[in-house]
């Protein structure tokens, strides 16, 4: 087992490595020079341009060679410097990530467990009850397949406009200041519904599916046939197929987190929710790499985080990999 | 007492009925150990089976089953519950997998009988005994099953299977995967089981007819689907009466006889499809004594007390 | 003709091959011209392994294995091939042997495509159709056929006919009868025999020892990746001298005699790891002396031809 | 096994396949647009950009689809876009397959360092979120047309196929049949190609399926976030306009639905296709 | 994050000036309450970080305008300078200006705000990174003459830059920046923001800026004008689509965003009002420039640029793009409001118009003929013409305005095809100087002076990395003489040069003039009500939150609004 976890330690390590390394040429070698976009939305008079410019290049550090500013970044990063944003210069990038993320957190996390929960239920439930098979499969099939950004959008306007049951836009009421109290506490629920809904909805079916072909192949195994001769009733057997079923479904949730990103970048937008994803369409259209560096930092070290975490916990449920018996 | 009358089972595929159990009619006393024994694909698991767990595609056609004087519904899934691993129990060929890989051994057990009805902390000291018995330590009810080895994993799923007393057990195939060292315990563990009353009567599934000569009370051969010959061990080596059961006793190598000294021989060309397979007896195209009268079928017949044989020649 | 020399094999596996299996450790012997050798031993003894570094289809550790004086591991490309059509290798399941969704005779064309290119195919049919009326199967019934088709006695000829195809010294069996029926080994077991007399050696890996008496002059009895016991056969079977043989010839289902009902369940179960340094069998010997759990007894010859490794000899 | 002749395998799998309702379903669907993709294109009357016909104006004889807010026709854009986003998906789809089967099966075949080596990388893409490394490619380059989009879809969705191509490699390598064609001298590469990939050929369909719908949702997602095509139509970008110009808000239904159902129709055919291949080959999954 | 501004300060006695009430703002309320608070939307593209107005690139909205003011304001409708925190300022002599403040101005935090504060915001100019730096080329020193004159010297007077400085320039309160470093000077997010307007910081997240009023407001006290809103609330831009969802749901009172379907919505019934009831709906903010690269060929051919001119059909991207909300731009490029700049004559001679048979003729004339029959024309040289018009990738009215371009063009036998990279290309692309032909308007923005608009089209010098104008890298040191002559010029005298630089202008053609954008504004009237419009008798300021508008009169907007339902 402690082998198991060195190893996947390991790969995380030169996992980390090698994204951060691709993370800090983005910037440098992205087309669009960010030192000429500041000075052109500043838009200042001739004089000041010559100036400005030998000023940006120094804040944004690219005045020394490059191996340096590798290095530099490097070392600007375990101090938890992610430099300037260009977008929203002088702000450190850092900040705004760190304003960002609870967002995130608040939207993603529950869209993720519930859908994963409420999907590994479901799914195993259509295993077994033919008429939920039957009704739901279909279901949970369109709603995969289905653009994020499209059910998002679907959803604002429907729900949002011309029901008008719900906001279509930012984290809590705009005539409210945050602050606690249930008041408040219930806006943000309000403001949040519709964006977790988009991100659960689609991702609930896919766990769905997962789980019902899942259970179906464990129902199959040896095992349930060995305890289903011994007249073992369904209930039991149904139990240990969901348990071992929901193993690979473990491994799905790590395999899936990274997807899971490019559904918030588009119900973020959709919604004006103002998490990572938000920021990173507007890095993007702003060219503001440095701030797109440091959202992929943060993603990246997320995930790999996650996926550690998922590790742990594999490794504690499934016996097979504590022995070291899987390869992976 | 297990009787068996007429059985008949079929898989059902796209191409029609593969007539894998043709009107199987035996009986198996208690105490009994019988060996059944029969080229691959002959219909040994599916016989096996249809007594305890019978399954799509598994279909059942026609016949009786009794066990210790109550017909056992081997047609209906729901009603033969009851009966599974109470009253027969079944050690499965793929033994090896058959536990559950992410529990332990012990949880796993316990709610078995729970969902049984049965109290795992009352049978728990029975457990142990029997654990003691097949030499397994009782650390292996807190091992996951990847912990054991495949001779260990065989054991503890007979202490499992048997743990009920079940008055039939059906053992499946479950010493090929052996060599022979844990191939000879495993087999003195179900004579064992049976001499202390853990099981009333066993069958034992296998194509090594070696080891029935070694554990068996009576040796029951079946060829493509119909039962050939059924009669005690001794008979079964010293008379078979069926040509299959001679020229399969014949192919045998003993120990001690070398190629050059008595050259064995096999039973020349291959049994027929058992998906429309020819009328009459299914061995006649082999049998180096088939006549005119075998394409009617044999009836199996007894033809002196405890011997039993389907074969025109031989009544 | 073919040596090996203190041949080890070890598998590497876990995280970078941080974790070693040792397969075979320091295995030596020879076969002859025309002789059968059985190699038998439990599961997992290393049976195969050695088949496998015989055949190169694994990596050997260390050690060398010669085939009429020539290294086996410096073999490649052309003199590889030559080795091939002297050497070939018949494997346990008829049924994984074959691609199940080619026709079986698909491994005759592979022999031709890649040792005899220039034979004409009418010339190269009727070798084909020689070597199946050689190994006892009537052409017309099994050729153009899927694997599934055949019996499995009939795809284990069909092997062994492809290996008689190339111009064949030697024989790698290995548990070539396991997966068959009763009636249909026997047929097996006769043909090897008579590729024998065809002046063949074959190495019969089995597990089953009346097999290996049936058909083979010499036995090497293998017990964890090491040669416990190895001479002529009828020695070995009928007066072992090592406690592992002894007991396997004890639990062989035997037709003439029934299983001592005394010695039942009585004897010590495996236990997963045995004494470093010791002797590998120490754990399991009911002869077990202090020695055995120190140091690792050398394969001796007993007697002429008959050598054991036991420091109970 | 009783004896059967090739033709009844193949028409074994007919059989099965005609009757698995999921299969029929999602292939027809499929074929209706792929029919439309290669058809669809004949039957426009405008250029997709062209200003034929007034702005934003409802579904009607002469613009079945309407009009967009600019009176370009909604429906030429979508027929063309279709066309585009499956040749996105079956591209992407090809390429991430692809790639996934030389890394599986190179992997899988050789093991060892190689093995190890391919299995960090393929851990590592798998670790790096996709998008990212689609945001960074698609910025890098300037200029995309709908073969580049594919191309780096594809290029960065192959690992998870890899992985699982290299887990049934590596069963399959073990098998003897494999041992025999080594022990036949053929070359490595002759055996993956000619012993190992046929044995995975229905793992691989399946394989391809999911790479299919999984580059044609990531192109929509690409495309609405505005790292589409920079030349040409695709649904994806079709939507990203109606949403730039608040079709929604506006009325214009006719301009948003249709290509977002269609991307839904088309991945929900294909993963329906996928369960019912599955159910297909799988004879434990198969209904009796 | 909520920020409660509690500055309590002890202020030093002054003379006999009585002790000055220390605003202690009272608590912020949880909810805004929806009729005294004005959303707001158009300015904020990301979260607000930094409210320091040296960051003209970055401030938040309203920093300037709402919080800090400058000496001036001015009035493009009615071009003329309105003196704000100045009563009034004038040359002394040749190269002196002095302003005169006005008195009883005081800082939100109770101080007065003196001529100190205003020598010590000009002197900041001559920290590196502050965006008025280069004043110092050309301004020689500042001065306080009392607390309340500040003279101006200049060692050379550039009387556009000046003015255009003159209103553009937020002063900050000396007393509370002094102690500051350069670093938090330049680059510091100056949170809470302190100054003299109307408006106080109040709070801000991620997708909001919310201003609050300032009780005592100088302006109040001395001018008479009170801001009716409560709360300014601004909400950070999200897409187009969401903005326009909230401004139908009547979350948004004023939007400054580029909304769609605009005409649909002012004419739908949908209460949403514009500065004109009819198209054009908005007044103009920019000029959007064709530009073509005069460093290739064939763009380096005067006759070739003309004929471009000629080949340009603005009415149908006009119609069909713009749905008619953008006007056509006057042939010399000036906006409306600067419309008297104009030389009628010179553009009646010199102008031009779509019409693609006088592009046909001048190409013919020139000597680009389809020599090889391929449909398009080649050089007179016989080299095949190809060009590409480019636009960034996802900006969709351009994108749809350059295909109507490249018809225009192919049309007349220019073989130009459009092309969309992405932003960061299209800006290498035109800053570098590769581009064939491209879109751009981002330096001819409404302002007191057309200089500005001519330094940014003119641009120079001609350097490697061009991103503030003169994209095209046209090159006439006689024209570069004549925008810095107009610099030089005080504003009754811009005519005539203006007249020569637009001679030059359209013949040479460097760029061609296409559009102007709308200065985009809609509102309703559900909460707030008199609006400015163009309608008899409503207010004539601009509505506008974008930076530098607030002091192009939108405070005095603000100052005009009514609560709907106060009546
Ligand atoms: N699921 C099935 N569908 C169709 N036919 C089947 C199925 N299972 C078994 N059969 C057929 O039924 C016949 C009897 O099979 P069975 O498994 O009982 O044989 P067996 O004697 O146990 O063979 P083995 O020794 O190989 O286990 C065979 O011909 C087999 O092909
Ligand atoms: N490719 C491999 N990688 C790692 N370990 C292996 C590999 N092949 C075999 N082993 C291990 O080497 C040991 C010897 O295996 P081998 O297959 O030679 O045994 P065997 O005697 O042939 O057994 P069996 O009778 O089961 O075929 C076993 O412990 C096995 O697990
Ligand atoms: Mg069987
Ligand atoms: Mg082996």
């Amino acid at each position: 087992m402690g082998r198991y976890l060195g190893r996947k330690l390991l790969i995380y390590a030169l996992t980390f490595f090698l994204a951060v390394t691709i993370d800090w040429m983005i910037p440098r070698f992205m087309p669009g020079d960010p030192v000429s976009l500041m000075i052109a939305r500043i838009g200042t008079r001739p004089e000041a341009a010559e100036v400005l410019r030998g000023y940006f290049i120094q804040a944004f550090g690219l005045d020394v060679p490059l191996w340096q500013q590798y290095l530099n970044f490097w070392k600007a990063l375990f101090q938890g410097d992610l430099g300037v944003s260009i977008w929203l210069y002088p702000q450190p990038v850092i900040k705004i990530i760190q304003r960002a993320i609870p967002y995130d957190l608040f939207i993603l996390l529950p869209a993720i467990l519930l859908s994963w929960f409420a999907g590994n239920h479901v799914g195993a439930l259509a295993a077994r009850a033919r008429w939920l098979d039957n009704t739901l499969l279909p279901v949970g099939y369109l709603l995969t397949a289905t653009p994020y950004m499209w059910l998002a959008i679907l959803l604002a306007w429907s729900l949002g406009n011309v029901a008008g049951v719900f906001p279509i836009a930012g984290a809590y009421s705009f005539s409210i200041r945050p602050h606690l109290s249930l008041r408040f506490i219930l806006d943000l629920l309000h403001h949040w519904f519709l964006p977790f809904l988009s991100l659960f909805l689609v991702m609930f079916g896919g766990w769905a599916i997962g789980m019902r072909n899942m259970i179906i192949y464990e129902m199959e195994s040896d095992y349930s046939r060995y305890l289903e001769a011994l007249g073992t009733p369904q209930k039991l057997i149904r139990k240990y197929a969901f348990r071992n079923a929901m193993l690979p479904q473990i491994t799905g949730l790590a395999l899936q987190l990274g997807g899971i990103v490019a559904g918030a970048v588009a119900t973020e937008v959709v919604f004006a929710y103002p998490g990572i994803g938000y920021i990173i369409l507007n890095a993007v259209q702003n060219q503001d790499y440095f701030l797109l560096q440091g959202c992929f930092l943060f993603i990246i070290i997320g995930v790999l985080l996650a996926n550690f975490l998922i590790d742990i916990v594999y490794v504690i449920v499934d016996p097979r990999t504590r022995l070291g018996m899987t390869g992976e | 007492m297990l009787q068996v009358e007429n059985l008949t089972v079929y898989y059902k595929t796209i191409r029609g009925y593969v007539q894998a159990l043709e009107k199987a009619t035996f009986t198996l006393a208690d105490g009994e150990i019988m060996g059944l024994a029969g080229e691959s694909g002959c219909g040994k698991t599916t016989l096996g089976h249809s007594l305890i767990y019978l399954r799509p595609p598994m279909n059942y056609i026609g016949g009786r089953v009794v066990l210790d004087g109550q017909e056992l519904p081997i047609w209906d899934m729901e009603k033969m519950q009851e009966f599974r691993y109470r009253h027969i129990s079944l050690i499965p060929q793929y033994a090896m997998n058959a536990l559950n890989p992410t529990r332990k051994i012990g949880k796993m057990i316990a709610e078995l009988l729970e969902s049984r009805g049965v109290s795992y902390s009352e049978i728990l000291p029975e457990l142990k005994r029997r654990l003691d018995l097949v030499q397994l330590t009782q650390d292996v009810l807190k091992m996951y099953p990847i912990e054991l080895s495949g001779g260990m994993k065989q054991r503890m799923v007979m202490v499992i299977s048997t743990l009920l007393n079940p008055s039939l057990l059906i053992a499946d195939e479950i010493t090929s995967a052996l060599d022979v060292s844990t191939q000879k315990a495993v087999c003195e563990m179900l004579v064992e089981f049976r001499d202390r009353g853990f099981v009333k009567s066993t069958i034992i599934i296998t194509h090594d007819i070696s080891i029935l000569y070694q554990i068996a009370d009576s040796i029951m051969v079946m060829y493509a689907g119909q039962l050939s010959e059924k009669a005690p061990t001794e008979v079964v080596f010293q008379d078979p009466r069926h040509p299959y059961t001679r020229m399969l006793i014949g192919s045998l190598p003993k120990v001690g006889v070398r190629y050059q000294e008595e050259r064995l021989r096999g039973i020349p060309g291959s049994p027929p499809q058992l998906l429309n397979p020819p009328p009459g007896c299914r061995f006649r195209d082999r049998c180096p004594v088939a006549f005119g009268r075998c394409t009617e079928v044999p009836p199996f017949l007894e033809i002196s007390p405890g011997h039993s044989v389907a074969c025109w020649r031989a009544f | 003709m073919l040596s090996l020399e203190r041949v080890t094999k070890v598998y590497r596996l876990g995280a970078f091959g941080l974790q070693k299996l040792i397969a075979v450790r320091d295995v030596s012997f020879e076969i002859g011209e025309r002789e059968i050798v059985s190699l038998i031993g439990e599961s997992g003894s290393g049976k195969s392994t050695i088949g496998k570094l015989i055949l190169r289809l694994t990596p050997i550790t260390s050690g060398t294995i010669r085939f009429e004086g020539t290294d086996v591991s410096t073999l490649n490309g052309l003199s590889l091939k030559e080795y091939y059509r002297r050497v070939q290798g018949v494997f346990q399941d008829p049924f994984a042997s074959f691609n199940p969704i080619f026709k079986a005779d698909r491994v005759f064309r592979m022999v031709r495509d890649e040792f005899y290119p220039q034979v004409g195919m009418r010339e190269w049919n009727e070798k084909v159709e020689g070597a199946l009326r050689a190994v006892g199967l009537n052409p017309p019934d099994v050729l153009n056929k899927f694997p599934h088709q055949l019996s499995g006695g009939q795809l284990q000829r069909f092997l062994v006919a492809r290996a008689l195809l190339l111009d064949i010294r030697l024989l790698i069996a290995d548990e070539i009868i396991s997966m068959l029926d009763a009636s249909t080994r026997v047929d097996v077991l006769n043909l090897l025999a008579d590729l024998k007399a065809r002046g063949l050696s074959i190495l019969f890996i089995t597990h089953d020892l009346s097999l290996g008496y049936y058909i083979s002059e010499r036995a090497i009895i293998l017990y964890r990746g090491r040669i416990a016991e190895m001479g002529p056969t009828d020695k070995i079977y009928n007066r072992p001298l090592h406690p592992y043989t002894e007991m396997l010839m004890e639990s062989v289902p035997r037709l003439d005699r029934k299983w001592e009902e005394e010695g039942r369940i009585e004897r010590k179960a495996a236990l997963t790891g045995s004494v470093p340094g010791g002797c590998v069998y120490a754990d399991r010997c009911p002869k077990a002396m202090d020695i055995c759990t120190r140091e690792e007894p050398e394969l001796k010859e007993a007697e002429t031809g008959h050598f054991v490794a036991c420091w109970a000899r | 096994m009783e004896q059967e002749q090739p033709k009844k395998v193949r028409s074994e799998f007919i059989f099965f396949a005609w009757r698995n309702a999921k299969l029929r379903i999602g292939v027809s669907i499929l074929l209706v647009f792929i029919v439309f993709a290669v058809v669809g294109p004949f039957l426009v009357k405008y250029d997709p950009y062209e200003y034929s016909g007034p702005m934003g104006a409802p579904p009607s004889r002469e613009h079945w689809f309407g009009t967009t807010i600019f009176g370009q026709d909604v429906f030429s854009q979508f027929a063309l876009g279709t066309r585009s986003t499956l040749t996105v998906g079956l591209l992407g789809g090809c390429i991430g397959t692809m790639v996934g089967i030389l890394v599986g099966l190179l992997g899988g075949y050789r093991g060892g360092m190689l093995d190890e080596f391919l299995n960090v990388i393929t851990n590592i893409i798998l670790i790096i979120p996709t998008l990212a490394v689609l945001i960074i490619i698609a910025a890098y380059l300037e200029v995309r047309g709908i073969l580049t989009q594919s191309l780096f879809i594809g290029l960065t969705a192959w690992p998870w196929a890899a992985r699982a191509i290299r887990a049934q490699t590596f069963s399959l390598r073990v098998r003897e049949f494999v041992d025999l064609a080594r022990i036949t001298g053929r070359s490595s590469l002759r055996i993956v190609l000619t012993e190992i990939a046929p044995n995975m050929m229905s793992y691989l369909l399946l394989v391809f399926i999911l790479q299919f719908g999984g580059a044609v949702l990531n192109a929509a997602t690409l495309d609405f976030i505005g790292l589409g095509p920079t030349k040409g139509v695709s649904l994806g970008l079709i939507m990203n306009n109606a949403v730039l110009w608040a079709a929604l808000q506006l009325g214009m239904w006719w301009w948003l639905l249709p290509p977002g159902a269609t991307i839904a129709a088309i991945v929900g055919a294909l993963y329906i296709t996928n369960v019912g291949l599955d159910e297909i080959f799988n004879p434990k999954l198969r209904e009796m | 994050q909520p920020q409660t501004v509690t500055v309590v300060q002890t202020v030093p006695v002054k003379e006999t000036v009585p002790v000055i009430i220390t605003p202690t703002p009272a608590p912020s309320p949880v909810v805004y309450p929806r009729n005294e608070t004005l959303y707001t939307s158009g300015k904020q593209w990301g979260p607000p970080t930094s409210w320091n107005p040296l960051q003209p690139g970055s401030y938040a909205m309203g920093v300037i305008g709402l919080c800090y003011e400058t000496l001036f304001l001015f009035d493009p409708l009615k071009n003329e300078y309105i003196p704000w925190l100045a009563e009034s300022g004038q040359f002394v002599s040749d190269k002196v200006y002095e302003v005169k403040l006005r008195q009883g101005i005081q800082w939100q935090d109770g101080q007065p705000f003196t001529a100190a504060d205003v020598v010590y915001t000009f002197e900041l100019g001559k920290l590196p990174g502050v965006y008025y730096a280069g004043l110092w080329n050309w301004m020689e020193k500042v001065e306080a003459v009392d607390d309340y004159t500040v003279r101006f010297t200049f060692k050379e007077v550039r009387h556009q830059s000046w003015w255009n400085t003159l209103y553009n320039t937020a002063i900050v309160p000396k007393h509370a920046w002094e102690g500051r470093s350069q670093e938090e000077i330049v680059n510091g997010p100056n949170l809470p923001p302190m100054g003299t307007g109307a408006y106080m910081y109040d709070t801000h997240s991620e997708d909001r800026m919310v201003w609050k009023r300032n009780d005592n407001w100088w302006a109040t006290k001395l001018l008479g004008r009170s801001v009716a809103p409560k709360y300014i609330l601004d909400i950070v831009n999200p897409s187009n689509n969401v903005a326009l969802g909230l401004f139908l749901k009547g979350e948004m009172d004023l939007s400054n965003n580029f909304l769609p379907g605009i005409a649909t919505l002012v004419k739908g019934g949908y209460g949403v009002k514009t500065w004109y009831d009819d198209a054009p709906f908005m007044l103009s903010a920019n000029t959007a420039f064709l530009f073509m690269n005069t460093t290739k060929k064939p763009m380096d051919d005067p006759a070739f640029r003309k004929a471009m001119a000629y080949a340009v059909n603005v009415d149908e991207i006009v119609t069909k793009v713009y749905g008619n909300i953008v006007q056509k731009a006057n042939p010399s490029g000036l906006l409306p409001t600067w419309e008297q700049y104009v030389d009628p004559a010179v553009v009646s001679e010199l102008g031009f118009s779509y019409n693609p048979d006088q592009a046909k003729k001048i190409l013919d004339q020139a000597g680009y003929k389809d020599v090889d029959g391929d449909g398009f024309r080649e050089a007179p040289d016989g080299s095949k013409i190809a060009l590409k018009i480019i636009v960034p990738f996802g900006w969709t009215d351009w994108m749809e305005s350059i295909r109507v371009i490249a018809a225009g063009a192919q049309a007349v036998g220019i073989n130009l095809q459009p092309d969309f990279p992405d932003f960061g290309g299209y800006w290498d692309q035109l800053t570098g100087g590769t581009f064939d032909m491209a879109i751009n308007n981002f330096g001819s923005n409404l302002s007191d002076t057309p200089y500005t608009f001519y330094a940014w089209l003119f641009r120079n010098p001609i350097e490697a990395s061009m991103p503030n104008g003169n994209f095209g890298r046209y090159e006439n040191p006689e024209v570069f003489a004549l925008v810095d002559e107009l610099d030089r010029t005080p504003k009754e005298q811009m005519g005539a040069v203006i007249s020569k630089i637009q001679r030059i202008q359209l013949t040479e053609m460097p760029a061609v003039p296409l559009w102007y954008n709308g200065l985009w504004a809609q509102w309703n009237e559900t909460y707030w009500t008199n609006w400015p419009g163009a309608a008899e008798g409503l207010p004539k300021y601009l509505p506008c939150t974008w930076n530098g508008y607030w002091n192009m009169t939108s405070i005095l907007m603000l100052t005009e609004l009514k609560p709907a339902q106060s009546q």
